[in-house]
């Protein structure tokens, strides 16, 4: 299919199908809304082919080029169709298992992902491994024919709903090797009694992050992606998949709530204010900047694999969304602290401002990003990290 | 000039900080925004016995007829413990309006009961503020506007960002007061509540860089406490710096509200944008140092953060006081 | 959209490279300001031969009519050298302003000698660019404004900050052109002139970048080389992500420059200040990592930190790009 | 004398003396101006008994009060008196000599150091030891009843015309212990053949810099200050000593910086800029809250003894100073970059953006000062310093 008649096709389809109700619900910090609609508005979508377009069609993708996934993103953004419930399947545990996985792995999993009937959660972080993800102490060891999985993982997305959980445990003690060797990526069914998922309540009133405890969980030991002890490897080639396409959805995304704050603030006449244009023009500069680097860094990733520039897009991006919230609690002004009334739930506006916070957080904080960059891009000395 | 605190106002500070440290302020609160306000007006009465509620209050209506300073101290450690309740409104900014506005029946009737803690008052302003914190929770409304002062009728509860900031809609009550002394005087009430205002966020602001230094001393990643690396070093001493530069324009401005009507304005405007300022530096550093976990409810991180997002935002938005110092410099009155 | 350089392009770049790499430019810069232009106009020869200086000179008049995206290239690499004499101006703006005026006369005058290095030209335009950059040894001197072109006589030389930069007054000299079509082609030149120099910018950043990555791995500090310090590593990231965000706002102007005249007076504005903020932040950061040592004439920082001063303040200031930027998102043009 | 009397006193004496040649003249990145005429105000200054005042009466000094001490600085600065050619000597010699010094020493210097008739330089800063003074490489051997020293400083201010350098040289080979120890401080007479002075020339064309290089100096046995060895205690109780006073004259002179680029922005019609004026607004604000704090860390002080502050302020001043280089920037636009025409020479808003990027890093640079205060005000763990 043509590019162009690709985008149409989507565009089509998602006109038909995103419902007002649906219309821009879920997403960081909101991934409570809405969450029974959405998951039957993700499987009306897998079901009409929309779901891990560039997956290789041998493993139950379409193949799509690059320009066919923006156009995807692009749309989906556009339409306010609302945040996918299946997301950590299908951006990072297929690709993962395509990379790492057994044919036998690929299989069992791979159409349930794609179908979105079964649901991931990742269990990467710990209590005493956030930044430090080599610090994992989750222990798993084999007894007989399974993995025996004790220990506990927080900030866990989505787990209360999750089939499947993908994490990181410790199969070796950790002797005197590097601190991440040692590590096994295992998959483990969230629906045992070993599990106990117990949701953290968040600022906002609201809990869409879980503590997940492990005690004697278990899962059956062909259930480990890549060899033993080299879950490390396989977690970090997980997070360098590359997420161009998605990238640009999520600028999609930033464009539209920088456009209804630009029309709020003409609304409430605060745009006359030289100040607050001026931090509007340069947000949306900004924003010029990042899809400009976005498509650059593809087309460089289309000619010579991919790049080293995640790490800065992260740090623009969050910095970007973050200044975003803030502009918009000035555009609010004295207002801007007023929540709905019931029940404690925040508006849009101070959401962004709340949340975007987080945005230098997750994902690799501010300053693991820099370092990285100055490491691995710029080529200073490292710092000793055990 | 008066820039730093006394050996009393230290002893008073004191005082005042053991008394909130033994009441458990974090439990007060979250019983406060759950519609349960009993624990707080037992704290505001110990307040009353400390004799904060009356520092703003003449002698002859049964205060203590203290300096600004004195209020900024107190309001310094309200901010600190983010005790719940109308503090700006009913320590700050009733006193210093019925004591402007002169009119001896009004003062009369309210200004010994705020005085002795029988009453807790608080107040709207349009368009500063906006509603009425705590309205529904206290015995005194009022609400003012340049012209007219009036009682306030509670309307409904809004709820605040801050949730433990319970803010209410008010209707125009009984006229208390018109003519052209309620111009000044609200002014003037604006003023002394935008100082104790700037005075929680500094409080707050401390409190936060506290807990957080806690945090950066236990917490370890990569085998070292996450104190010990210069990112978490420096973004911690800006927040230190930040905050310990904004404390002598809150005094500065406590002397001026006391002693040079003609520049207290700015002075207040420099004081609330400085507090402000270091207050939400304080906040975002506390938030990325702690990660994640200053999400959860259960970090009582969130109190503060709430907080000092809700406190800078009342009282004249930064804007408001950046534009008071601008026209000020442009009146040649600065430079 | 290009907005990655082509196999050609990044070719074209390390030959030029390489050319200046060898031609040691610091002396040649040291030389050029000292009133010996010689060795500077024997490189300008030089880029002749590689084509640089008839990149935007149509075929007819003796150029290789390439696209705007190929002269930022070459003023990328010549402002990494830190090159003396006007590049934005002979190379980039100059051939606009004649080119697009399109009276032939004044073309075949003068663009096929641009070309083919025979003549290097400068350019004044009130108010942005109000002294002839090296008008004093060039041989073709402009001056511009919105209604006239005229040849520029050379009046007293002033010393810029940037002592390679040699800025000349100029008096009124033979009327070249008037009329409604020097309006605009005045106005294109200026952006065209303001796109190459923001090139250039980028190019002295980067170049910063590098020397201070350099010395920051070999100077050692309290046992330890300086860029193992995360407090010089984050400022150094910082750096280079502020370039790296740059870059692709200049290839995209750029793209505008040459296919979308509507927004390109807006793109290359973006393009400019994202070049100029980038650029002396990591001037900044240059002398901030360097020390006392970069002060001193011997490090040779200086012609990179004088130079991307100068430069980030002609073309237009950042104010005046920022200012058309927020003009064209008050038109609604932006969002 | 009343504190109102004493500032009346000095006011009417710079009244009488300050010329409009000296007006202004000196100061950093300009100790090369009007050097001989400073030179002989400066003694005109000391035979009036203006200089010193703080010392002890027993030193030389006039006791004065801190109030006292305030009140000259401040009117110094007012009269646009010059820079002192002999602070070294009066602010950092003296009151080191006064604490660590031998009563023969103190014979001997400070008498000249108050007369301005010996002119000081301070040789701390080597090409290796610059932020890590402790790195300090210079040796010092005694021979006989003489130390030989061999090494190299550099920055050195107003080395070509200094009579005599304080200087940290290592009399131990640095060992085992703490980097800092084995380092004394001596007392060198300049003028001797084994010491070259070579000036920096830097980027503004001038040159107070200079590298001092001391092959085989000499320096009789007693001119050690404290005891051998102990040279590291006593040189950061010099960088201790309270400069308050000094510091307000100095805010004086940032007011008088901040009140011209005010009115150069008026003239040039850029002051009705809302964002310049919000810049100025913003230096106007920030001065205030560095005089308040000035005033408070001496009040303090006087309370308590000197207190932790020098960090904070040594921060906040030179960031708020290059700001005020950057916003006069602004306000001069494209004319910024024209130099005066001949010689080669800034203008004073150039120098002031230029120079001012070196207030971050003389005297202990921003990521120093940082350090300091997380590690000695917010007790934050040490890092690994050897």
């Amino acid at each position: 299919m043509h590019d162009d008649e690709f985008r149409q096709a989507v565009r089509a389809w998602l006109t038909e199908n995103v419902g007002a109700e649906l219309r821009g619900a879920g997403g960081p910090g909101r991934e409570h809304e809405a969450y029974r609609e959405r998951l039957a508005f993700n499987r009306r979508l897998a079901a009409a082919g929309w779901t891990c377009l560039g997956w290789p069609v041998e493993h139950g993708g379409r193949g799509a080029t690059l320009a066919q996934q923006v156009a995807f993103h692009e749309e989906y953004a556009r339409a306010g169709a609302p945040a996918r419930v299946g997301y950590l399947g299908e951006e990072l545990l297929g690709p993962t298992l395509i990379a790492y996985g057994t044919p036998a792995q690929r299989r069992r999993f791979l159409p349930g992902i794609r179908a979105v009937e079964q649901l991931w959660c990742q269990g990467y972080s710990e209590p005493g491994a956030g930044s430090d993800l080599a610090a994992v102490a989750t222990r798993a060891r084999l007894v007989g024919d399974e993995w025996v999985i004790d220990g506990q993982k927080v900030w866990t997305s989505l787990a209360h709903v999750a089939h499947w959980c993908f994490l990181l445990a410790r199969t070796e003690s950790a002797g005197t090797g590097p601190r991440h060797s040692g590590l096994s990526y295992l998959l483990v069914p969230m629906r045992q009694p070993g599990i106990t998922v117990r949701p953290i309540r968040q600022l906002t009133g609201t809990s869409e992050f879980n503590e997940v405890f492990f005690d004697g969980a278990r899962t059956s030991r062909d259930m480990v992606v890549g060899e033993v002890g080299q879950g490390w490897r396989v977690a970090m080639g997980t997070l360098a998949f590359e997420r161009g396409a998605a990238t640009l959805g999520q600028q999609v995304g930033f464009q539209r709530e920088l456009d209804r704050l630009v029309a709020l603030a003409r609304q409430t006449g605060v745009a006359g204010e030289p100040q607050l244009r001026d931090l509007l023009a340069r947000a949306a500069v900004g924003l010029w900047a990042l899809r400009a680097h976005t498509l650059r860094t593809m087309a460089e990733a289309d000619q010579a694999g991919p790049g080293q520039g995640a790490s800065a897009v992260k740090l623009l991006w969050s910095r970007w969304h973050q200044q975003l919230g803030e502009v918009a609690m000035r555009v609010r002004g004295a207002s801007g602290t007023v929540a709905r009334d019931a029940p404690y739930e925040l508006d849009d506006w101070q959401r962004l401002f709340l949340f975007a916070r987080a945005d230098t957080i997750y994902g690799g904080s501010d300053e693991i990003q820099r370092g990285i960059i100055a490491e691995r891009v710029l080529g200073l000395p490292r710092q000793a990290r055990g | 000039m008066k820039l730093t605190p006394s050996a009393e106002q230290d002893q008073f500070a004191a005082a005042l900080h053991a008394m909130l440290t033994e009441a458990d302020i974090p439990t007060v609160a979250r019983q406060w925004a759950a519609d349960n306000p009993a624990p707080g007006q037992v704290v505001w009465r110990r307040l009353a016995e400390l004799g904060v509620t009356g520092l703003a209050v003449p002698a002859r209506w049964g205060g203590l007829a203290a300096h600004p300073a004195d209020v900024v101290v107190a309001c310094e450690v309200l901010g600190h413990h983010a005790l719940p309740g109308p503090a700006a409104e009913s320590i700050a900014a009733l006193p210093m309006l019925l004591t402007t506005l002169g009119d001896d029946a009004l003062c009369e009737s309210w200004l010994p009961r705020l005085a002795s803690g029988e009453v807790i008052g608080t107040l709207a302003v349009a368009p500063h503020v906006p509603y009425a914190t705590d309205a529904d929770v206290v015995s005194l409304v009022l609400r003012a506007d340049e012209q007219t002062l009036r009682l306030g009728a509670p309307g409904p509860r809004l709820r605040s960002v801050d949730d433990t900031r319970r803010l209410v809609e008010v209707a125009d009550g009984a006229l208390l007061a018109t003519g052209p002394a309620v111009g000044p005087a609200v002014a003037h009430a604006l003023n002394a509540g935008a100082l104790a205002c700037a005075a929680q966020l500094l409080g707050a602001g401390h409190a936060l860089l506290e807990t957080t230094l806690r945090y950066a001393g236990q917490r370890t990643q990569f085998d070292q406490p996450i104190g010990q690396f210069q990112a978490v070093k420096h973004l911690l001493a800006d927040v230190a710096i930040g905050l310990e530069f904004a404390r002598p324009l809150l005094y500065a401005a406590a002397v001026a509200l006391a002693d040079h009507p003609s520049t207290a304005a700015r002075d207040i405007s420099a004081a609330k944008v400085a507090c402000a300022d270091a207050a939400q530096r304080a906040a975002r550093t506390a938030l990325q140092v702690h990660g994640a976990i200053g999400y959860a409810r259960e970090s009582g991180l969130g109190s503060w953060l709430t907080k000092v997002w809700a406190l800078a935002r009342t009282w004249g938005t930064q804007s408001f006081h950046r534009d008071r110092i601008r026209t000020a410099l442009a009146a040649g009155e600065l430079t």
